[in-house]
């Protein structure tokens, strides 16, 4: 099949050597399987999407109430409820393959064995481009340390999955750290050919009239416009401590906020939240990078990244 | 499933605090009863998400009707727009009702769980079912603002209840249901309304071992299945594990009732 | 004077031996040297406020822009900007002991020394409740490393200006830390009397037609609505890591955001943001915790403190 | 200085993007001649903080005008609203034009600027001030969007430019203003405008030593001066220390256009 029409050629970019026609990538979690957007936008144009995180055994996820809304932004505490591997190689990368985009399987675990066996599941499957290690869940912490907020663990996790895997691997950043740069090396260091961030921040909404949580699990991860300058932030920072493709992730909603985290160092973006109050967002974004070519007369879009001017 | 912008024909407020929202669309938009869209005043910066609310009334191929509690943020901000404003809408959601293999019918409607069920009501009149609907609300106010008035034109069998008796039989919608049922009648239940309603009508089905069908409500945050946040608990053979949570919004939101664990309650209140 | 009948007995709390009127006190750098709000606000119905951070010598703080707005809260790089102590102490402090309100000297240092010396100035100043500690402001990192977010130096800070302070001390936490209970137990066990959390978090914003950030200074310090979520979860990690009185802050722009902190553990809060944007918010709040106590037939507002249900 | 919810009598758009609010106060609001308003539309959400607006009028002791360009969202939220809405307010904030001891006026407007200057012409016209007015715009639409009539209704000396040439000269206003001064004229310059317009007026006002106010823009937290985050910087004798940043909203926004440090700019853009 041939879909090159669709495609600004201004627009690609290139992570870990693979080709995404376009930066628009749908963030883990918030696209399902692709297949639910099928219906709503045209998958051939997007860039790519990260699947909702798999683990090598189906997860039930945690009770609800698992959502809840806040100002500019919403927790969630899914709790990584999903198909698991097997069924997603099985029964949905056939039906993926039909389309001209970049599917990037996200990998889940509670343990570093839990991810190795699902990378192991998932190598046998066709028409995945990427992994992308989520090891910075907060809703799920075993014994109460999350991997991705240690740079030893994380560095070692890495070290396995790389190995394991017969693919790139992405790891995606949690941005509940206090240096997120020590992190970054330490996963670089380890192996990780591009890293993704940010994942979730922890937070807590208290329903006054209960005085219970909002969320069963407690706390949950915030996600949406609220956090885009943490993850502005925190793309920045990374971007002058690695030098491996940045994918940018949190809050972003239009062309503008794409371009935002594009200059301060992303090669790539990803949107989350906004895929459920504007399921046509990542079309949206597409067309305003092309206009924004056109406009500053820029004939290829990675020449913006990282050229944030500092005073 | 249609992305689009709605255009508002009327917003009329029923009862304080409870509106009567018209929308004319651009394309025909099939909606089947109990079916629901994701709503939101467009180019409104909060809240973020759009909210969900049950197909009221379908007055044409092109224009649909919403009946709305004005609860918080969400409901507010629609509760300002006029003639002529926008709304983000994402519809056909979720399920529909199946009447098909009920000879008799059952509706209980709870405060503005009535919203789901006004289609229903319709559709079952037309196939000839023989129906009585339960509308239950807290008061006669309240009662007007879930569109009594619609339903009384119906012209089917009506109990109404109010908790403070101003109107109808004084107490919850539940009560004349049991005694329906304890006179012998067999029929197919289909009930929305707060979940604690919901849960007792769910109990008197067993009891009288009645088929029935529940609308179920939960924080939405997207509407089309990919969020994952709107789950129930459903009862499952083995311990809990994948499939023990199902999304109210596209694997419901209507449920037979003997399949929700009604003891973990979705929402927060 | 005597004020009492103004206040509202259901709603007194103490910390660190000081009795406030009510838990509602303006925060840090948001409420100016607290004369600004005599013609907006009763200042004797305020619990009390923080100054705006005090050094032991005036500061000029950073050029503009200093401030963006985002998303449910705004990015602030002012530098602190101020006064001085002396001039807070010769200046500000005789008109302020004409109310009845708690006065918390907020005080900041580039060096420990820093520190001391504006402590010991502030020793001489009559009126003064309580000193707030500083150590976690996002827009000063001198040599690259905020005290506030090691807690080897935040104790090592806390035991010298305890051993200086002729006033309980409060700390004021960072919240851009990995685990804010080991910052909070290290603190505590340091000497502080009371912690107050969070500060701001550090995010970016790029003007993207510039290709500069929209702050001079490039990094800001994120408060608002948006950051509540994120301050309630720290609030009720920290209180059950330690037992001094915790002073919340983050996002408080209503008294249903109040309650929400005191349930998760706060004994005070603190308002910020929500001042610029709505001037008499304190006083609504304070009205609303009323309203809440009729409510709920409460007789004191500290049995609500840390009163979370967990599921 | 009074904290209050206005009501907004009416709200026209003088051309795209440019609108004239005309506020009703419950109490009387004394202002002078170029002090502003934190104004925002109540109870919106988003987004926070309020925007400051130059009083472009005084209607009346209690009703109040305002010129506004919509340029982001909290404009357009002002935008949106229709007459009865209610717009939450600060007023009024800031110094004012000082015209005591000037024999001769300049008045120089630079787009949404003449929004600061209007109140200004009236009182040096009351005070029978010989004045002459510069009002420079992009074009005619937004000349017309930036009051226009009201100041050629002043029936004081104007000269309009045009960057576009539509009206008048074409070109930058501070053109006539220099060819004005290099005829020989000693007066007081008194200018509101982009930073760049200011700027310059501030280089032309040294070099024929004119005395010149300038009204500035920042960025606006507050509007009462707790924020610090409205700054310019300012000529000190020494190095950079306390006292180098005046805040635009308490010690501004006017300010003699020799204290200011031009080359620091207060606005990103
Ligand atoms: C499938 C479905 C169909 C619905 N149909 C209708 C309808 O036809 N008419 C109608 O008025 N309402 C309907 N609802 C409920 C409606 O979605 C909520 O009232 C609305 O989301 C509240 O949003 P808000 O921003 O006004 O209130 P929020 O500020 O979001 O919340 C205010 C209060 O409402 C609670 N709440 C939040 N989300 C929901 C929710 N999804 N359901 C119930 N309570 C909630 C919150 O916990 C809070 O206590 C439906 C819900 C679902 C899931
Ligand atoms: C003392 C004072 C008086 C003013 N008087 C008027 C007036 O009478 N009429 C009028 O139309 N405008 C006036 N302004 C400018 C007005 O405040 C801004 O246009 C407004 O804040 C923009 O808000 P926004 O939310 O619409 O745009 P935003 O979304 O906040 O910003 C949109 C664009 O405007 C820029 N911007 C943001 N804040 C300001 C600001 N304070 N000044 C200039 N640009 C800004 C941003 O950098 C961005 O590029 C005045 C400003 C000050 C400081
Ligand atoms: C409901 C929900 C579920 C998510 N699930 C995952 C997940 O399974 N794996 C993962 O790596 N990130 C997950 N995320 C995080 C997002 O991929 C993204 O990193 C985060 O939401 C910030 O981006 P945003 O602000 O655009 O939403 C989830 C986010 C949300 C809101
Ligand atoms: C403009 C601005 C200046 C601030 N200056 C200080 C300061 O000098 N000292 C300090 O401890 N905190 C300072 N803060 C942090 C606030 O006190 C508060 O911790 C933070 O803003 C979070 O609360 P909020 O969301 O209610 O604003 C400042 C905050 C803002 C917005
Ligand atoms: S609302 Fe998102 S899955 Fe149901
Ligand atoms: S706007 Fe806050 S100090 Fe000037």
């Amino acid at each position: 099949m041939n879909f090159a029409l669709n495609h600004d050629p201004r627009l690609a970019v290139e992570i870990a050597g693979i080709r995404f026609n376009n930066p628009v990538i749908g963030a883990s979690g918030t696209f399902g399987y692709g297949l639910e957007f099928a219906e709503l936008i045209d998958l051939n144009r997007l860039g790519g999407f990260s699947t909702k995180g798999l683990s090598a055994r189906p997860l039930a996820g945690n009770p609800p109430p698992r959502i809840v809304e806040t100002h500019g932004g919403m927790l969630n505490a899914i709790g990584l409820q999903n198909i698991g591997a097997r069924a997603f190689v099985e029964d949905k990368l056939p039906l993926l393959r039909r389309y001209d985009t970049r599917v990037i399987a996200n990998v889940f675990g509670y343990s570093d064995e839990d991810y190795i066996e699902a990378i192991n599941i998932l190598n046998d499957g066709e028409g995945i481009a990427a992994y992308e290690l989520n090891i910075s869940c907060p809703n799920v912490k075993e014994g109460g340390i999350v991997i991705g907020n240690s740079s030893v663990a994380a560095a070692r996790l890495t070290e396995k999955a790389k190995r394991a895997a017969a693919r790139p691997l992405i790891v995606k950043l949690s941005p509940n750290v206090t240096d997120i740069r020590e992190l970054a090396r330490a996963i670089v260091s380890a192996g990780a050919d591009s890293l993704s961030l940010i994942n979730t921040l922890v937070g807590m909404s208290v329903d006054v009239n209960t005085r219970q949580p909002r969320l069963n699990y407690g706390t949950g991860g915030l996600s949406g416009p609220a956090i885009k300058p943490i993850a502005v932030r925190m793309v920045h920072e990374v971007a002058s401590a690695v030098n491996v493709p940045l994918i940018g992730i949190g809050g972003i909603a239009s062309a503008m906020d794409a371009l935002e985290f594009i200059i301060a160092g992303a090669t790539a973006i990803q949107i989350g939240t906004a895929n459920y109050y504007d399921p046509t967002v990542t079309m949206k974004v597409i067309s305003g990078l092309s206009d924004y070519c056109d406009c500053c007369g820029m004939d290829n879009i990675t020449s913006l990244i990282g050229s944030l001017i500092k005073s | 499933m249609i992305e689009t912008i709605a255009t508002v024909e009327s917003n009329r407020e029923l009862a304080t605090g409870y509106r009567h929202l018209i929308l004319n669309f651009d394309e025909e938009v099939p909606v089947r009863a109990g079916q629901f869209a994701m709503l939101k005043a467009h180019a409104a910066y909060e809240p973020l998400l759009r909210r969900a609310f049950a197909v009221y009334r379908a007055h044409g191929p092109r224009q649909l009707s919403f009946l709305y509690q004005v609860m918080g943020r969400g409901t507010e901000a629609l509760s300002y727009l006029d003639r002529g404003g926008k709304v983000e809408a994402l519809i056909p959601l979720g399920n529909s009702w199946p009447i098909e293999n009920c000879e008799r019918a059952i509706v209980v409607a709870g405060g503005i769980g009535s919203a789901s069920v006004l289609m229903l009501c319709e559709e079952l009149a037309r196939a000839g079912k023989e129906t009585q609907v339960f509308f239950g609300a807290s008061s006669e106010r309240v009662a007007v603002g879930c569109g009594l008035e619609d339903f009384r034109a119906l012209n089917l069998p009506l109990v109404v209840t109010t908790d403070d008796g101003s109107l109808g039989e004084r107490g919850v919608v539940t009560a004349p249901l049991e005694r329906y049922l304890r006179e012998g009648v067999r029929a197919t239940i289909h009930a929305c309304g707060p979940w604690v309603m919901m849960k007792r009508v769910a109990e008197i089905a067993r009891e009288f071992d009645a088929p029935c069908f529940t609308s179920l409500e939960a924080p939405m945050g997207c509407g089309f299945g990919v969020c994952v946040g709107c789950v129930v608990a459903v009862k499952t053979a083995g311990p809990i594990g994948y499939g023990s949570y199902k999304r109210v919004c596209t694997d419901g939101s209507i449920f037979p009732a003997d399949v929700i664990r009604w003891e973990v309650n979705a929402m927060t209140l």
